[in-house]
């Protein structure tokens, strides 16, 4: 289904002790947002980076794939938070390392003093929390998070809703992906308005399946004594 | 132990999917039931089943006619069970252990019964090694493998088949169909296949009905109605393998190929 | 008839495509300070719980109910991890809480979003964990429910226009809370809140308008597909 | 027209779905690529159509290297087609015609081009009697002919089939074959068949390569290669029936069923 999940399911670290990889994973996530020490930062996301490629043998083509995903994302974020810009007339000087105005719209862009670094925290706090969250989700596959929200006695329903739910998006995953390819392959996805009609017939195509597989499983269940509980070991 | 009597069971919107259909189950250990896409084969076992209640006619289970209340129709489908055929639709978790327990544990049978029994249907079709690999990883075949489990470890008296060596490729064919065997000869349980694979069908059973737009052609013993191309050409079915060797080539009428072949 | 009737409904709510869980909606893991972090946690969590008691009750009067929960939670998903053509060229993500809503109400939507953002976050690594309650509550609360009463306060005038509004609003209003999220947290270093807020609904106005136009036009679509099926 | 040289294709996970493999598709006008299941025969024709990049290798396409530009994968689908196993996943209309004709459509046809060559279409795959009919309302087989026919309405030089024959009754099945062969003979298409079904396969095609868990196990005539027991039960596939005929019964090697009977 999806590489993540594939992953999860096959790292080394597969079928260590769950609890103990959450625990873990969570302080990971709590100590990156809630340091501000540069360095300490830089060396927790080299811990984390190494325990998950050397550790977990997650590969690392795959993993820099996944981190430079968010890396972008989180790029221009930080330009959006470090700079500072909008339209006045009013110009502001003090406290600016860097300024200038336009004279078009008196759209103005400039760096505050202290920005870059608060910028540089932000980003490594980021990065340093996504690392946790990826040794998490590599390393934790779906059968171990939910013996741990079991433990964490989060409401049966919620577990219940959880585990079906993982079950029906790798069923109906694989089938939105083999419509995408046949379509694809029919030239559905040349040009904008081609685009649009076929991502529109797929979500319909997947939503008909969807109700008519609702229907298959209702009379399925009754057949099996479906009690109003599914069990989840 | 289940029959039907004079079945006719028309669709909501007009199409008569069943005309006075007569099937009685006892009259084989391995029943086959045959016929091409849209014969009714699949009514057929919804009806068995309790899911479609007969237009007309009626359905004996026990000798007493098929009440369609909670309780009789709990009884029923804890004495017989179905195997579709597309796995993922009776597959509810990812988890195999769970969802070969699903049917005991909605029984609320107590958790060591439900250890002993999942334990037992998955050696039975030989799945153990892949109780701790989610669903979703598992060949088609292998899905095929758990939903017979979920089935299997329901003890049923009868259990349906429908289509089930469907989209499996030669080695996952034998090993259904030597599952099958196994719950046949050693769990005396009695079996009931609907297939358009007469091959298949030639092999695994010895009791055959021949359904075709709805109406039963013909039943009998697997060697009459195989031996009679008439009906299977008015039911746009294949002539199996042996009977073929058997009549066009003058060799006796073997019950299946390494019979054949060790001669 | 009936069955019809329910189809539709389910249908229009396809349509009611809300909130757009494009990847640069999600807030990032690691990037709310921790006391952010809690706060919309805890704003969230009334919603989620009575979420629950809510579809609790429906499946104990329908258990099968959990059964369709589950699916149009499933496709929601899916739906969210598929591309979007988009004009700008980047890529962003249809999705479809508006289903849920119609089916079982806004509330419960809080759960299926939750869910859904959830495994967003274990399975394609898109939101965070610390910032799960700041996208629930953009995406799963406010989103949901501005679509769900955009199209109730306008189906009986007319159905496209109702269906394309709710989506496209549905979008907006999210990116807006978003923006407003990441304001509070990250206040301007010298324009204060404000200017931050001024900034990230520009940065994302660029990029959100268009696409909340683009996923409006995909559920009517949609729609119609649906409705002449 | 189209070969791969030195395929390897390795999943993003690590699993190796090819391994050197060399497939030539001008070697026969009708190309089997038999193996059971897991052994990348998806993934071969996934490599082929320019929808996977191999991980080594490369694919020549008219004897030049295939690029994964846009522009040389749409050239590439022009000449290149192909019909999925499951036909409720490839009909994306309820419209006969209108799912027919959709290749044509996003490509920008004029409209009287557009329905030229959809009756055609339909014409040569049978189902022009359909076209009125809401798609919903077909039985399997027919779905599956009009998915054949939305590949057939593009004129492809090169025609790629999965399982054609999965799930299909014993009359769909014969109506596929024909299908198949009137696309071959009279239109002169290059056909290539993915099944682990090897009658069909025996009957349908002329040259076959034999994959087993991603590597090439033999390749050659379909005379040779299915004359070899030991690669066929390396690879998990049964012998077709003329084969088992000839070869345990002294029979002549047939090349289909009728010419046996016949004599």
């Amino acid at each position: 289904m999806l590489i993540i999940d594939r992953f999860a399911y096959t790292n080394k670290f597969c079928n260590s002790n769950p609890y103990f990889k959450v625990t873990i994973s969570f302080l990971l996530i709590l100590l990156s947002i809630i340091s501000s020490n540069i360095y300490f930062l830089c060396l927790m996301i080299a811990g984390i980076v190494l325990t998950t490629i050397f550790g977990a043998g997650i590969p690392k083509q795959s993993y820099a794939k996944m981190i430079a995903a968010p890396a972008v994302y989180l790029l221009i974020s930080i330009f959006t938070i470090v700079f500072t810009f909008g339209f006045s007339d009013k110009a502001y000087t003090e406290g600016f390392i860097y300024f200038k105005q336009f004279h078009v719209l008196n759209f103005y862009i400039g760096l505050a003093e202290g920005a870059v670094k608060n910028g540089l925290t932000l980003g490594l706090r980021a990065l340093s929390g996504i690392a946790g969250m990826y040794f998490l989700i590599l390393t934790t596959p779906c059968s171990q998070q939910i013996k741990v929200m079991k433990k964490a006695k989060l409401p049966p329903v919620f577990i219940e809703l959880y585990v079906l739910t993982y079950r029906f998006i790798a069923i109906f995953f694989e089938e939105a992906i083999l419509i995408h390819t046949a379509q694809k392959m029919k030239f559905g996805y040349d040009g904008y308005k081609n685009s649009m009609n076929s991502l529109a017939v797929l979500i319909k195509i997947l939503f008909v399946r969807i109700m008519m597989r609702f229907k298959d499983m209702e009379s399925i269940l009754e057949l099996k004594h479906f009690d109003g509980n599914f069990y989840v070991d | 132990m289940l029959r039907m009597e004079d079945v006719t069971y028309i669709y909501e919107d007009g199409t008569v999917a069943l005309k006075d259909v007569n099937i009685d189950l006892k009259k084989g250990a391995k029943i086959g039931i045959v016929g091409s896409n849209g014969s009714g084969k699949s009514t057929l076992f919804m009806i068995f089943l309790g899911l479609f209640k007969p237009t007309k006619g009626r359905v004996l289970f026990n000798e007493k006619e098929l009440k369609y209340d909670k309780r009789t129709l709990s009884e029923l489908r804890k004495n017989t069970g179905i195997v579709f055929q597309d796995p993922d639709k009776q597959i509810f978790f990812s988890s195999v252990f769970d969802d070969v327990a699903f049917a005991l544990r909605n029984l609320k049978f107590n958790e060591d019964e439900v250890q002993k029994r999942v334990k037992l249907a998955m050696e039975k079709t030989g799945i153990t090694e892949l109780q701790n690999k989610p669903v979703h990883f598992l060949s088609y075949g292998q899905k095929k493998n758990v939903s017979i489990a979920g089935v299997a470890a329901m003890n049923h008296n009868i259990i349906f088949f429908d289509e089930p060596t469907a989209g499996l490729d030669y080695r996952s064919q034998e090993n259904v169909k030597s599952i099958l065997e196994n719950l046949s000869e050693k769990q005396e349980k009695s079996i009931v296949v609907s297939s358009h694979d007469m091959n298949f069908i030639y092999e695994a059973c010895d009791y055959i009905y021949v359904l075709n737009k709805g109406q039963l052609l013909s039943e009998g013993k697997k060697e009459t109605i195989f031996l009679n191309k008439e009906i299977l050409d008015k039911a746009g079915l294949e002539e199996p393998f042996l009977v073929k060797v058997h009549k066009y080539l003058g060799k006796e009428l073997y019950k299946n190929e390494s019979e054949l072949f060790s001669d | 008839m009936k069955k019809r009737f329910i189809l539709c409904m389910a249908l229009l709510s396809v349509m009611l495509l809300s909130p757009n869980y494009i990847f640069g909606m999600h807030i990032m893991e690691g990037f709310l300070p921790v006391g952010w972090a809690i706060f919309w946690t805890v704003v969230s969590l009334p919603f989620v719980v009575m979420g629950i008691r809510t579809i609790s009750k429906t499946f104990n009067k329908n258990p099968n109910q959990k059964l369709l929960f589950a699916l149009v939670t499933a496709f929601v998903f899916i739906l969210s991890a598929l591309k979007m053509p988009s004009v700008t060229g980047s890529t962003s993500h249809p999705t479809g809480t508006g289903l849920g809503a119609i089916l079982f109400g806004p509330l419960p939507m809080a759960v299926s979003g939750l869910i859904v953002l959830l495994f967003q976050a274990l399975l394609l690594a898109h939101g965070g964990i610390s910032t799960l309650g700041a996208n629930v509550f953009s995406m799963a609360i406010v989103g949901p429910f501005a679509a769900y009463f955009t199209y109730k306060l306008l189906k009986s005038t007319n159905k496209k226009l109702a269906v394309f509004l709710a989506a496209a609003l549905g979008d907006l209003v999210t990116y807006m809370v978003t923006s407003v999220q990441l304001a509070l947290a990250h206040p301007d270093a010298v324009s204060g809140v404000m200017g931050s807020l001024t900034k990230f609904l520009s940065i994302f106005a660029v990029t959100q308008i268009p696409l909340a136009i683009a996923e409006g036009i995909l559920s009517v679509i949609v729609f119609e597909l649906i409705v002449n099926y």
